[in-house]
């Protein structure tokens, strides 16, 4: 079909997780008549219903909290976060009670919760609406984390979190929502590639650049001029951020012996951090260069005008692919 | 400031009460109780039991066979009372000193020890008794509550939820938001509050100034305050709070006032905090003594009925005991059990790695005769 | 379930007017108000000139000169009734649309402007002003403000506290923790709440089924709903309030009920979720339209006054057009400014290695003639 | 003098605290009569007053939220978080507040708060007492993250916390609450090593070891072991989690080529992988083996029977150190 925007994307992908299980519900913030800030959720609740599509009290952690009484109560629920930064109100309930009910039960009490989190800078907003918090999630055992790139994985991926059984939170490229691209929505979603899975979407021989959400489009456009300048880049989409497909990754990283990790978040223990201590050991002998980080600097996300010195860009991962090819 | 000392309000008008101290039983017109003696008696033997129990679990923390031990002692009226009151649809949300609703639910009381033996986070199956696992997270479960209530609503089910929480729960904000989505939605849930008026060291008036069930008008819906060391009246007034839910007019809100009796647990020491005479005035108010005071006053129980229910109480100890005693330790590759619904080659990983290192020792032991 | 709509409160009995929709003045015992022509010509004044400025600024932000602005359009009255209450060592802790606030603590409006614009996160010194800078994260500055107050109660001041916040708001955990403590401590703060009955598209009723000035009875200390749209009945009611604090008396909570005209930002779009009708029936609540129909009717001002002040706005709003299209740009290394009071290496090399590749630029646009 | 626990080391230097500025409070759940559950704060109320140690309602936000209006007032708050696992209801304020405000204010409005939190497990505890989220702070610029293992730091570096304008997220080793060490009380602070600085606790040429809070001395019992076998670890307590102190780390790292990290906190993620990934970057060429990581699992942190088996212990470390001298 014609180019799709992500957000339409996530909204066509919700729509059809809310056809296929009757047990499945969004809550959140203006996800009703408004549709969301962004209107991912746009005309759901006119076509579900007020009991399906939900807009909730101003209370995060009575979403999250919510939502896992009504995961036990055997429903589905998707709930959105307005915006990056407010979804720390929340993190208690996703960290100790969202994360761990299965564990702590034994695998008797499940919990089938998406928490949907646009994220990162470029939209010329306000304090606390371009934050990357990512690794704060990563780093908790029991969530399974992702990040979706363009319009096709936003389809698939947010159904594929919406069937899993375990708690996925989802984070979307906030300033990428209106870029387009073509799929077919009516690809069984059985045939598609796991959720939890890598993807190299350009490859090259010379260096490995790993990206996801925003920050695939940047290392896409920094492959392009590497190859002007005879560097081929190879830029593998993570995607999945817990658990991390390190078979993709490192297959990669084998062949180019060099390796670039590019994420908005500060690199200060972002999760390029994992990435390079990992790759570097499993790829020891296979590293002609240390594994490079390119992110956001050490200090809070800076006021709009400066973001564009902020974000990492094209000439940032270029300078570090540089870097890694001195070696 | 408008400090109110516990004592004013335990005595004072609006406070629902069926069982007094002395054993008399009183009216209440918008609390009317039908309870025959055998009924009571049934009550009394609850009671009994679960302190009987919790009596022997407190031994065995001492003893070493538990981690530690959060004690029900003088809160058996407020548990036996409202888990009476609970039909088998109804969900329950405890804290971490539920012992005597979850005796109410059905569960095995040698089950609760598990969790303070650390060989798990919870020996029974949620589902099977509709009780939820043991929340430590002060607060947590008061909203999960309130979303199980929302799927009830959804499923257009008869049943309700019961969520318990403490005086010292009521200042966290899961606590209120809580209130805020159960009158949003108008949820079927009744909020019990177990105000034993500490929060380990904390006096209840430190968080708030006013008597907690009014916390609920706030928020527009009904809160009353009961005699929590009353088993007749929390058995009323939850009846009533529950059918309030189950009629679709939303939450309610019960502050079963009440006395820790013991330490916060077994690793606290009360003496720090408060006074001895303190205890002493609640031992007048003890929530077993008056129902034994009304059925033999009554003549509906003799001694052999109280005799046989303290023989039951000793056999269900040994029976507990010996339970913990011969309790399974757990298998060291039980850590990577049910991380994920879905599994995880994370975890998958850990658990390989963990296994050889495991293996290595086989090994070495072997060889270097275990000599490190 | 209890719904209320807004209408019916906002004309029911438990409400605060001393003026009128039509300009007429009405008394209240427990709010009486001394009050001189010029004075009320002097409120008059700062309302026609926040909205004027509030305007001026929602053009900027179409043009394309600010990246957001958070209109209060229909919300004049609740701010500078409240914020004509204030004395100078009162603190103020405002959300993000207190502009009418930030212009009674002598705040230059063009400084509002550095925040949506994207040069800083607040571009005036909070202690110099006593109003904390703008706070975005819903609910969260109602803590802050408990804390200053609980400071001011340690250095025996004879100040209090003032807190904005909105209805959808009250129901972050924040807020309420924010009550609990105020009310434990017996912290000298006001909760001015100012209900504009929305919250982006959430009406106020799934927020609270009961009117949200009640919401502090169940935490133990006095609230009010004032109508919001009366700048007199705001500044009487606040008055009272902050000398309540003063006082020793404690916390205080003020529910302004009144509407927001306008969007909740520039980036919303109020026709897909309320009704244009609504907004009609609140433009004849207009805050502005009262208070000069009472100076007119009263004769207490004629045309040359209020041409006077409207020309006065042409000027404020012609100046801060210039300071906001003059306003300097950040350099990009301002990024690593005051991250930390005492520094740390991590930024420094950060800054450090930017400086170098920024460098790097200049030479390469040497060198390469910036053919990249 | 003679040997002081660490727990009654933290009491003693928060005493000094309270001495040196009057603008010092201690808030918290319980640190009034009971002196804290694990009697840091003990006697400290008896001694300053209830408006200086203040029992505060059940409640971490507003804990944290109201230390952050009494420091905008100018006072010095040192919040005590009772457990590890029950920080997360205060972490939007922490975040969002605590971390960002100085930056917001352009420097304007200071925050000199100390935030305690016990740490870690190995204490029979049930669950959310045994947690190691240092790493969800460390990756929160505008935070100062540190950890003490010994009662002589301990002493020292709670009072440079307390002294300290920034925020400081101050961890503490709870199962080492009651190891004992000897130090002079009377030793001027100005002298003593500075709060964000690692120290080589155990000097060796063979492997770096890298360890901070309880894992001192699981490192330092490694160490013996290895000595006995022919191996000299050196342990470096890296005191200081953000910012970290590169230059005695890497000092170390390019000495020995080796390096190996140990932590309780999981591995994915936790602070290891950016110690990892930073050694790597900085001593590429110095390294004779990939960084290895010791930690706990990818898991919750299990039932206390279980905890021995989840926590790094020495024969982990060794095998760890092993694998690393294979390289
Ligand atoms: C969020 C959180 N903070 C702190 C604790 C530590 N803690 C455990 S029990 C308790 C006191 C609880 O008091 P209350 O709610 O009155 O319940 P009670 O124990 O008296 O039944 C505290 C502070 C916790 N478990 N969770
Ligand atoms: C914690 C948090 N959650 C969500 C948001 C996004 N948001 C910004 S304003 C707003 C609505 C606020 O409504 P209200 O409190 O009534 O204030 P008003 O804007 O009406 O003045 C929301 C949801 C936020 N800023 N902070
Ligand atoms: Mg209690
Ligand atoms: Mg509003």
């Amino acid at each position: 079909m014609a180019g799709v925007a992500i957000a339409r994307a996530l909204n066509m992908g919700l729509r059809k997780a809310l056809e296929a299980d009757s047990k499945v519900i969004i809550m959140g913030e203006d996800v009703g008549k408004l549709g969301g800030v962004f209107r991912v959720t746009d005309g759901l609740q006119k076509d579900f219903g007020e009991d399906r599509v939900m807009d909730t009290p101003l209370a995060e952690s009575g979403i999250i909290g919510t939502a896992v009484g009504l995961a036990m109560r055997g429903y589905r629920p998707v709930c959105e976060i307005q915006f990056d930064g407010f979804v720390f109100p929340a993190y208690d309930q996703i960290v100790n009670q969202l994360a761990k009910l299965h564990y702590r039960s034994q695998g008797l009490v499940k919990m089938p919760v998406v928490v949907r989190i646009p994220f990162g800078g470029g939209i010329g907003a306000v304090e606390h609406h371009s934050e990357s918090p990512e690794a704060l999630f990563a780093h908790v055992a029991g969530l399974k984390v992702v990040a979706c790139s363009n319009a096709a994985d936003a389809y698939t991926m947010i159904q594929q979190a919406v069937a899993s059984d375990d708690p996925v939170v989802f984070f979307e490229p906030k300033r990428r929502y209106w870029e387009r691209a073509e799929f077919d929505p009516s690809a069984s979603l059985a045939e598609a590639v796991p959720l939890h899975s890598a993807r190299v979407v350009r490859p090259g021989r010379d260096v490995t650049v790993l990206a996801y959400g925003p920050t695939v489009k940047t290392a896409l456009d920094a492959a392009k001029v590497a190859a002007d300048e005879g560097h081929e880049l190879e830029v593998v989409d993570v995607r999945s951020l817990s658990p991390v497909d390190w078979d993709t990754i490192c297959d990669s990283v084998r062949r180019t012996g060099r390796c670039v990790t590019v994420h908005e978040a500060q690199v200060f223990l972002g999760v390029g951090a994992e990435l390079a201590a990992r790759v570097t050991e499993k790829c020891f002998y296979s590293l002609e260069a240390p594994v490079l980080r390119v992110g956001g600097f050490a200090t809070p996300y800076p006021p709009s005008r400066m973001e564009e010195h902020f974000l990492p860009d094209l000439d940032r991962v270029l300078e570090a692919v540089d870097r890694s090819l001195a070696y | 400031m408008v400090a109110v000392s516990s004592m004013d309000i335990a005595t004072g008008a609006d406070f629902v009460q069926l069982l007094t101290p002395e054993g008399q039983r009183r009216e209440n017109p918008n609390y009317p109780l039908e309870i025959t003696p055998e009924e009571v008696r049934g009550l009394y033997r609850d009671l009994a039991l679960v302190r009987r129990f919790d009596v022997e679990a407190t031994a065995l923390q001492r003893q070493g066979e538990l981690g530690i031990w959060a004690q029900l002692l003088g809160q058996e009226a407020a548990q036996i009372g409202s888990g009476r009151a609970l039909a088998p649809g109804d969900m329950v949300f405890p804290t971490y000193r539920e012992h005597g609703v979850a005796w109410c639910r059905g569960i095995p009381p040698e089950k609760l020890l598990e969790l303070f033996r650390g060989v798990n986070f919870g020996g029974w199956d949620p589902r099977q008794h509709n009780f939820a696992l043991y929340t430590i997270v002060i607060g947590a479960q008061t909203l999960h509550a309130t979303g199980y209530a929302m799927g009830m609503q959804r499923d257009g089910a008869e049943d309700a939820v019961i969520v318990y929480f403490g005086d010292g729960a009521s200042s966290e904000g899961d606590v209120n938001e809580a209130f805020i989505f159960a009158a949003s939605y108008n949820a079927p849930v009744v909020f019990f509050l177990q105000n034993n008026q500490w929060a380990i060291s904390v006096p209840e008036e430190r968080q708030s100034r006013i008597p907690l069930y009014r916390r609920a008008h706030g928020f527009g819906f009904p809160g009353v305050r009961v005699d929590g060391n009353d088993v007749l009246a929390c058995l009323a007034v939850t009846r009533k709070a529950l059918q309030h839910a189950r009629d679709g007019q939303g939450p309610f809100l019960i502050e079963a006032f009440t006395y820790r009796m013991g330490a916060h647990t077994t690793s606290d020491d009360p003496t720090r905090y408060r006074l001895a005479s303190e205890l002493e005035t609640w031992k007048l108010r003890d929530p077993i003594e008056r129902v034994k005071a009304y059925l033999s006053r009554g003549g509906f129980a003799d001694s052999s009925f109280f005799d046989a229910v303290e023989a039951e109480g000793d056999e269900l100890a040994a029976r507990v005991r010996a339970a913990c005693l011969s309790m399974p330790e757990p298998e060291p590759t039980d850590i990577f059990e049910q991380v994920y619904a879905g599994g995880s080659p994370l975890v998958d990983e850990d658990r390989a790695a963990f296994e050889r290192y495991l293996a290595g020792f086989a090994d070495d032991s072997l060889a270097e005769a275990g000599d490190r």
